[in-house]
């Protein structure tokens, strides 16, 4: 079973490397871009033989407890069959 | 008079700090092993600088699973003074003993140099050798030091006079209000971004670090420990 | 079957088949093939370097371990030792900046550790094109980014190095690491296989298909093709390497192991082969125990993946437990993957099935050695630069400001400060941690590093020095002035130079001007290094550094070790006290990209004597930019004092610009309030010894041939050399 | 318009942090965890008015040029039209 975990900073953080990157687009003539903001992501595997539900648990458990600092950051879990 | 410092894997000023109290400042000290869960007989805890976990996904975020991490917490609750360098601060605001977080600083760069903070309250365990808005002279040396708290956290933080430094002149990560270290609620858990135990001698070239330890054992002595 | 073109893939000659098939007595498989092409390498056999570095200086009192380990060590006193080495990792770092220098740093890193040292200090020295290419602003950005990345995690503080710029280093730049580790003397580990039956244990990091045949390609020059040899690239894990550490260090220290050695260029093969020809040995090894990352990998794979953070060693039969579990307290692994064996046979198995059998001598040893062909050039070049060499790789319009003297010398000394070979570098080192482990004395940007020995009080001083434009043009001469230099910044610091390793930075050997370069640079190292009595203990050679059949300048660096007996002799280059003098000590006969041994060594026992005397507050040798540049270097702030200015009468041979920036061998500048005592010592000992001037006041002012030739206020000064390269990169 | 692009280190890369996230997960209970990949994730905002086409070659243009490092990593772009 796979998942996907999505972390980016919550709207209110500013996001240097987002900025930065920006800055650096401009200079190398891409005005059209507007703005970036930088995330994490991670794809997760979980062992066979793990109940779906079990499953579910994990990746939520990971992504809540581990993968994402609150203060600053949010997540959100994308189901990939793939 | 006991100090501890932890060793987690990827710390790497355990050594710095075991050495500034046992041959600078001249206490007793021992190291705990992350896994360990017994802070019996220590009046002090210091978690030190380095990489804890290689900085990997966050910077102290793996850390806080270690088993001594639980015990920390609980010495910390019965008032043992726990004091976090650098990485040691991360480990502790991503553990949740001290609000907010270290975010990557605005330059994007890992920065080492000497630079000045300020210290803003000399009511701590950590600060009482001091006078309020004493400049100290102190190192740093770190990615992650862009301190952030949303601006509820940030009032309490001020208003219950918790901000312990500030950076004094230049602000090397873009921190908010410049806040270079700050106390828990209960004010015996200290996290500071500068290295006390890089400035600790003369010939490293500044020993205003020591009035950071010289307090902590003033405070323990005043306790009678 | 062995085709032709499987022989050119894997860089090997006909005749070093034959070679191969003779030893072997047969064919060799595919996978014995692979083994031996990595080892007859340039990278791992040296073969057409050796015969000109058997010609170096290996032997002296203080030398434990010479050439032929991991790194080599010397004694300083106190029952302790240091182990030091420097190697590079150009090729890499051309093909992915970042992780090429990094996986340098974690290199040098294992080679100390491996024979039971802890690192306390690392150095490097890097060499870009000019920043005006964007490519070059990148390779420096990512150069010196996955240099700290390394380093800081690790927690060595990197304390010094060097950076230079000229066009010849585009699209080949020179990344070589420097790294010193400390241990009791009598707690040295060897790699070597001993003890018939003992178990080979691998522990670090799982085997990936990473950097095959990483080895052949450090021994191949860039081409239109360097694109297609990207994937070789390996990943960097500090993490994994400080674990290695701190778990390799305990188990030595509980005695069980008897023998180790990283697993770095040619992984597998070479630590196995390389312990095993140690010990007068075998190794047998079974592939399927050893931990992969990726699936169905053939013994080729194995054999010849460059997977970084691993380490080989041999245990006491018997304990293998205690070692498990020493490792396994730091979260790590360790495997055993075979066994020693009387045979002095490498022999890797596969699901019990042979995959390869080899002498290990004939690997580790008996490698081709080549007595290449060496060709003089008709003439040395002369340069129109030769007076300043930091001029090199800037712009015309700049060179000419220098040559044709309608500039004024105040705005000469500005463009100079600002120049990338002359401005400040902390751009680079702030982001290095060069504090960690609480010994730094005297950290990045002045003449050498200085940290204190705990325990004892004593303290180490090292530099790394190479001249790549003055070997360019008198490879012989250029290597004598890099010693010197080397010797002569350790002096400044309060330091006496004990030993010495060296990286060899060259084109491609099959061209005979760059093998006669190689030959000249061997004998002029030998000469310097025989005079100032600092050994050659190891080091390292990186050829085919060429792009498009152009090759680089000939560019030795050598790193020099010094040992400071007394930590209040520990002295900088920056100016302390108003009204200090300011006095010029020269050797008598004024050389230009020579020098002479026996008035240098004058010099530097004159000037280390007076720091012994106490009379020397601050001390600093002039080289590239001349008295002028020194002089600026000695004002700008520091920790302790704001900046300070100076007022100078610059003694005059020539014309102001030469007189001012010109780079003449062998002149240190010092402040004292002993002037006219330091002269009258000078004289006795034949040197040139003049009160030039007085520390004071917040302007540089320099006084030519009766005029003002230079008055300029220090804060500007210093924010233009402060500009340069924090405007140039990100 | 918007896009998401999404930069991952190619597959027989090693990738330290995903390991190291996976055995300290281990440790902490979550043993169903069998493998983690960290990669990045960029939220890219493009301006209004940029014609679909050209918002799609710089994009492009972006993830392969300045968001990815083709010797160890590998994009895709995902167009979200969220
Ligand atoms: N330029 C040199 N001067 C002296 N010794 C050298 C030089 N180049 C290589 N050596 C020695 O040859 C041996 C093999 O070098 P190397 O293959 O780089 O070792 P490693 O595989 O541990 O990196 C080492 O002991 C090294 O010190
Ligand atoms: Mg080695």
């Amino acid at each position: 079973m796979k998942a996907t975990v999505i972390v980016t900073l919550k709207p209110t953080v500013l996001d240097p490397q987002g900025m930065t990157i920006q800055r650096s687009v401009e200079s190398m003539g891409l005005p059209e871009v507007a703005d970036v903001r930088q995330g994490k992501y991670f794809d997760v595997n979980i062992a066979d033989g793990v109940s779906p539900d079990r499953g579910k648990e994990v990746v939520q458990k990971l992504a809540k407890e581990v993968l994402t600092n609150p203060v600053i950051e949010e997540f959100r879990i994308v189901w990939e069959p793939r | 008079m006991k100090f501890g410092v932890v060793i987690f894997p990827g710390s790497n000023c355990d050594h710095d700090c075991y050495y500034a109290v046992q041959t600078v400042i001249g206490k007793p000290v021992e190291f705990i092993w992350h896994q360990d869960t017994s802070l019996k007989g220590f009046d002090a805890v210091i978690l030190p600088g380095g990489f804890s976990y290689g900085d990997y996904l966050r910077t102290g975020a793996l850390a806080k699973f270690s088993p001594v991490m639980q015990s920390v917490k609980e010495f910390a609750d019965k008032g043992g003074l726990v004091i976090g360098i650098c990485n040691g601060f991360q480990i502790l605001t991503e553990s949740g003993l001290l609000p907010g977080a270290l975010m990557r600083n605005v330059t994007r760069q890992y920065v080492c140099k000497f630079l000045n903070i300020s210290t803003e309250t000399s009511n701590s365990p950590f600060t009482n050798q001091m006078k309020k808005g004493q400049v100290l002279r102190i190192p740093i040396g770190h990615g992650d030091g862009n301190y952030f708290a949303d601006s509820e956290t940030l009032k309490r933080l001020n208003g219950e006079d918790r901000i312990a430094f500030r950076y004094h002149g230049e602000n090397p990560n873009g921190s908010l209000e410049n806040i270079a270290g700050i106390l828990s609620e209960g004010r015996n858990v200290l996290g500071m971004m500068p290295h006390p135990d890089r400035s600790s001698e003369a010939l490293l070239g500044s020993t205003d670090g020591k009035l950071i330890f010289e307090s902590m054992v003033n405070a323990l002595a005043g306790a009678g420990r | 079957m062995i085709t032709q073109e499987q022989l050119s893939q894997h860089g090997l000659t006909d005749s070093e088949y034959q070679r191969i098939v003779g030893i072997l007595k047969r064919e060799p498989s595919l996978t014995e093939l692979g083994i031996f092409s990595v080892m007859w390498s340039e990278h791992c056999s040296y073969k057409s370097s050796r015969v000109h570095l058997r010609r170096l200086p290996t032997k002296g009192p203080v030398v434990l371990q010479g050439p032929g380990e991991n790194a080599g060590i010397i004694d300083i006193g106190d029952g302790l030792a240091v182990a030091f080495k420097i190697e590079s990792h150009n090729h890499p770092s051309y093909i992915e900046p970042f992780q090429g220098a990094a996986t340098g740093v974690g290199g040098i890193l294992r080679d100390i550790f491996t024979m039971g040292a802890r690192p306390i200090a690392a150095m490097n020295s890097l060499r870009f094109g000019p920043l005006t290419n964007p490519q070059n602003r990148s390779i420096m950005e990512g150069v010196v980014g996955g240099i700290a990345f390394y380093g800081n995690c690790f927690g060595v503080p990197t304390i010094g190095g060097e950076v230079a710029f000229s066009s010849c280093y585009s699209q080949n730049p020179l990344v070589n690491a420097f790294a010193l580790g400390i241990f009791e003397k009598d707690k040295i580990f060897y790699g070597r296989a001993s003890g018939v039956g003992n178990p080979v244990i691998y522990v670090g990091a799982k085997t990936g298909r990473d950097g095959i045949h990483g080895a052949t390609m450090a021994s191949a020059g860039f081409g239109e093709d360097a694109g297609a040899k990207r994937p070789n690239v390996q990943i960097g894990d500090p993490f994994m390497e400080k674990l290695l550490l701190e778990a390799c260090l305990e188990a030595m220290h509980k005695g069980l192991v008897v023998g180790i050695q990283d697993m770095g260029a040619a992984g597998l093969t070479c630590s196995s082969c390389e312990m095993g020809a140690r010990g007068g040995t075998g190794v047998e090894l079974e592939l399927n125990t050893v931990p992969q990352r990726e699936a169905s990998m053939s013994a080729y794979e194995i054999m010849l993946s460059e997977s970084q953070e691993r380490m080989l060693l041999v245990a006491e039969k018997g304990r293998e437990k205690e070692l498990h579990d020493v490792f396994h307290k730091w979260g790590l692994d360790a495997v055993t993957v075979g066994y020693v064996t009387p045979d002095g046979l490498l022999r890797v198995k596969q699901a019990g099935q042979v995959k390869a059998e080899i002498p290990n001598t004939a690997l580790a040893d008996e490698g081709p050695v080549y007595q290449r062909p060496l060709k003089a050039p008709s003439s040395l070049p002369i340069s129109p630069i030769e007076l300043y060499p930091f001029l090199d790789g800037t712009d015309d319009a700049t060179i000419q400001k220098f040559l044709d003297g309608q500039t004024s010398c105040g705005d000469l000394l500005k463009l100079a400060v600002s120049l990338p070979n002359l401005c400040s570098r902390q751009w680079v080192w702030q982001q290095y941690d060069h504090m960690v482990q609480s010994n730094t004395m005297v950290g990045p940007g002045s003449d050498a590093a200085v940290i204190r020995v705990k325990g004892t009080k004593k303290a180490l001083t090292m530099t790394l020095d190479g001249p790549g434009f003055r070997v360019a043009q008198n490879p012989r001469e250029g290597a004598k002035l890099m010693v010197a230099e080397a010797c002569r910044n350790l002096v400044c610091s309060g330091g006496r130079p004990l030993a010495a390793t060296n990286c060899l930075n060259f084109g491609n050997p099959e061209h005979p001007e760059v093998m006669w370069q190689f030959s000249e640079v061997v004998d002029g190292m030998t000469e310097a290094c025989t005079a100032f009595g600092t050994p050659i203990t190891g080091g390292n050679v990186s050829f085919y550094n060429e792009t498009f059949e152009r090759d680089i300048y000939p560019t030795p660096v050598l790193g020099v070790v010094g040992i400071i007996e007394n930590l209040v002799h520990v002295t900088t280059s920056d100016f302390k006290d108003e009204a200090d003098s300011i006095v010029l000590i020269e050797t008598p006969t004024r050389l230009i990209g020579r020098v002479d041994l026996n008035e240098e060594r004058a010099l530097q026992s004159f000037v280390s004597d007076a720091i012994r005397a106490g009379m020397v507050k601050s001390a600093h040798d002039i080289s590239d930019g001349g008295i002028a540049v020194a002089l600026a270097e000695m004002c700008y702030s520091t920790l302790n004092r704001p900046a300070i200015g100076a007022a100078v009468i610059i003694p005059q041979y020539m014309d102001a610009c030469k007189d001012l920036f010109g780079d003449y061998s062998s002149r240190i500048l010092l402040t004292t309030i002993h002037a006219s005592d330091l002269v009258r010592r000078a004289e006795r000992s034949a040197l040139r010894c003049t009160e030039i001037g007085r520390v004071g006041g917040n302007r540089l002012i320099l006084q030519h041939n009766g005029q003002l030739a230079v008055d300029v206020a220090i804060e500007e000064l210093e924010s233009v050399w402060r500009r340069t390269l924090p405007k140039l990169l990100s």
